[in-house]
């Protein structure tokens, strides 16, 4: 336990590290990209070519494997962004703000995957591409969410504020992000009879559920693969005074 | 070395911020107008029919209030802000939280307040019926005081940016959802003829939250836009 | 010599990948006045705004021998006067805000703002607001004097009264750290920042 | 389980009825990924490319690096 801790330990300091955390990047992000994309691969061809099809929505509903993991990826994407911004706003620590503003934008771009894609199944699930159901609302409203982060970020010039302005905005918008779901739901129950229900992810069939789960892992790690780049580059122009980044650059390795 | 008291500070804060707000009127005036105003569009682009008016009627006031809000916060610390008196503010000893919870207290009283007395008024021209412009009322009072304090967080975030107005809208509009949803759910289940005391102390639940929690996120994102 | 209240070291700020300055070294003490000169830009008001705690991206150390908040009078660049409340109003306020003591009306009388007292601010002119932020200089009750511009738009009389006054308070033990290219007295302590950062004791 | 579902290429394609759906999902699903991962790494070359530039900048003027501090 306490050589756990330990070494915990010195993983945050050494992480909080900004020249520490640009060589882990070097050194994590040359395989995590491939292999991120080969999980990928082996889940969405296991998904989409060899598992059965689903009994009552035929094979639309092989779209639940770009779908789920799309779907979840953002909202892990933007409750990470809220801890993150929770540390940023209270620890002070700089490594934080980086990965706050490096989480956003591929988390964006997956809550409209998850819409796009839910939408495409929709239309041959439900007849119409749009329906206001809790899922696909909630959904929208994250999207709003994750681009009004984006837009403040953008708006402020100087790096550090505009993270730590962010950072307050994710730790407020997780928050309602909770409530909007509850709120949503209950709107739902109220003046439309229960939507048809898409495939309840835990009572689904193995053959169904190792595909969806390895496609997810493949998604999510694509996700930590684009925030490390990201990051990275964030890293890169906030120390571009430091003598390290100096040294970098001028042997050519940047 | 000298500390205020909590009450001299509260007291002294609300008295200054009722007073700024009473010399420009405006201030009160054009939130109702625009209120007013926009609920009238409602008729004029749908029907004037009575039962299409009042299907709508709950969500239509409930959108006008929510954005009434919203406008009249994007001034709420931006002449503080420019004339130096917000650093003032923030450099004081003790919490910045006192003089804040003053002001944004000062802002409900004199624009959300005004808004929920005239929800009725408005309601019953959208042809409400009258059993159910009670519930209207107390949704807006109980829904206005969490506009404005949440509104109120990205408003302090916003204070020294030249584009405030739309992002502003950018940033408060998906954070009011809930009480949106709630707000005007509360009335359209009042005109179903259900019960809504459940959904009321929903409503009251996340005011008590919004209360507790808001003007310490709006004082932090003061200091965050001062630079801190 | 007793400990200095505010020791600085190895202060640097930057913006816009800019060094506004760094490798600032000095401290003050008790009774001593601080003059910050530098040209436009050097970073005058940012530095001010870093030791009263507005500006907190920097790097280095600032370290106050006493919590600062309880001891703090800060002006800053703008004065913290709202036109639409009256000069009594304002004062009022920040005396209030800030914990200070004494009578207002004589603070008033003091920057030459008697019979003004309740006049709305908007219709005084810019020397006149300036003296109503000033005016907080003669209430009681602070130990450390931050003040950014306080000569700006104020007449030579004025000039003369507020001089005056920052040696006064510092005789009495004040820290008084200003940005100014008017000089007060002797003794005072110069910061200059710019392309060689200095300080002359 | 090991066996394709589908029998033929067509019939891959096809997916029942659904073809359309199915594959514009996950085209477009592609579509943005890509161009998110692809917009990372423009952006991080373009900062390095500023990086370099500013250096290069510096190295041709005499960096002010002088600090007097007489106390």
């Amino acid at each position: 336990m306490a050589i756990m801790w330990k070494t915990l330990k010195r993983w945050y300091h050494q992480l909080g590290s900004p020249r520490y955390f640009y060589r882990f990047c070097e050194a994590v992000l040359p395989w995590l990209v491939p292999v991120a994309l080969a999980v990928l691969a082996v889940g969405l061809v296991w998904g989409l070519l060899y598992a059965p099809v689903e009994r009552y929505q035929g094979n639309s509903y092989r779209i639940i494997y770009i779908h789920v993991p799309a779907s979840s990826g953002a909202l892990m994407g933007y409750i990470a962004m809220g801890v993150a911004g929770l540390v940023a706003l209270v620890w002070r620590m700089k490594m934080a703000e980086v990965m706050l503003k490096a989480l956003a934008p591929f988390g964006a771009a997956l809550a409209a995957v998850s819409l796009l894609t839910g939408a495409l199944w929709g239309k041959p699930t439900w007849g119409t591409y749009w329906q206001w159901d809790a899922r696909m609302t909630s959904m929208l409203i994250l999207l709003f969410l994750y681009l009004g982060i984006m837009a403040l970020q953008n708006a402020i010039r100087d790096p550090r504020q505009a993270a730590r302005a962010a950072a307050l905005l994710a730790v407020v918008g997780v928050i309602n992000v909770v409530i909007v779901k509850y709120s949503v739901e209950w709107l739902n129950t109220l003046h439309q009879g229960a939507t048809l229900k898409v495939v309840g992810e835990s009572s689904i069939d193995p053959s169904m559920k190792w595909p969806l789960l390895i496609s997810m892992a493949g998604l999510w790690l694509l996700y930590a693969a684009n925030v490390l780049i990201r990051a990275r580059t964030e890293v890169l122009n906030r120390e571009r005074r430091s003598g390290w980044v100096r040294r970098l650059v001028r042997d050519g390795e940047a | 070395m000298s500390a205020p008291t909590l009450t001299t500070v509260w007291t002294a804060s609300l008295h200054r911020e009722l007073t700024l707000i009473w010399r420009s009127p405006a201030d009160i005036v054009q939130p109702l107008f625009f209120f007013v105003v926009v609920v009238t569009l409602f008729p004029l682009a749908l029907s004037p029919k009575p039962a299409l008016l009042a299907l709508v009627a709950p969500g239509a006031v409930w959108v006008a209030a929510l954005l009434a809000v919203m406008l009249s916060l994007d001034g709420l610390f931006r002449r503080d802000q420019e004339s130096g008196a917000l650093d003032l503010l923030l450099t004081a000893p003790g919490v910045s939280v006192v003089p804040v919870t003053a002001k944004l207290l000062a802002h409900w009283l004199l624009t959300g307040l005004p808004l929920a007395l005239i929800a009725p008024l408005l309601g019953y021209m959208l042809q409400l019926p009258v059993a159910v412009l009670d519930t209207l009322m107390v949704s807006v009072l109980l829904g206005t005081p969490t506009l404005t304090v949440v509104g109120a967080i990205g408003a302090a975030l916003t204070v020294g940016l030249n584009r405030g107005g739309i992002l502003l809208a950018v940033l408060v509009l998906p954070l009011y959802v809930p009480v949106l949803v709630f707000g005007a759910g509360v009335v359209r289940t009042a005109l179903d003829g259900l019960p809504t005391g459940g959904l009321l102390a929903v409503l009251g639940a996340i005011l008590a939250l919004a209360v507790s929690l808001g003007p310490v996120a709006v004082a932090l994102g003061l200091r965050i836009s001062a630079g801190d | 010599m007793d400990a200095p209240r505010l020791t600085v070291r190895q202060l640097g700020c930057e913006r816009d990948h800019r060094m506004l300055f760094q490798h600032l070294d000095f401290s003050a003490r008790n009774g001593e006045i601080w003059q910050v000169t530098g040209a436009n830009g050097a970073g005058k008001t940012t530095l001010l705004r870093i030791l009263v705690g507005l500006h907190g991206f920097y790097d280095g150390r600032v370290e106050w021998a006493a919590p600062l908040s309880p001891a703090l009078l800060y002006l800053g660049h703008q004065p913290g006067v709202r036109e639409e409340l009256t000069a009594r109003e304002n004062l009022e306020y920040s005396r209030a805000l800030s914990g200070q003591t004494g009578d207002l009306d004589a603070a008033l009388a003091a920057v030459d703002l008697y019979g003004f007292e309740d006049v709305p601010a908007g219709r005084l002119s810019a020397g006149q607001q300036r003296r109503i932020a000033l005016a907080r200089l003669w209430l009681d009750g602070k130990a450390v004097w931050i003040l950014d511009e306080p000569f700006t738009a104020i007449d030579q009389q004025g000039v003369a009264a507020l001089d005056q006054r920052l040696r006064e308070a510092a005789a009495q033990g004040v820290l008084v750290i200003y940005t100014s290219h008017h000089r007060v007295g002797d003794g005072v302590h110069r910061l200059h920042l710019g392309q060689n950062t200095e300080v002359t004791a | 389980m090991f066996d394709p579902y589908f029998d033929s290429v067509a019939a891959f394609i096809a997916m029942g009825d659904h073809g359309f759906f199915v594959w514009s999902a996950y085209g477009l699903s592609a579509l943005l990924i890509a161009a998110n991962m692809l917009l990372a790494v423009r952006r991080q070359g373009r900062v390095r490319a500023e990086i370099a530039r500013q250096a290069r900048r510096d190295a041709v003027k005499v960096s002010p690096k002088s600090v007097e501090t007489n106390q």
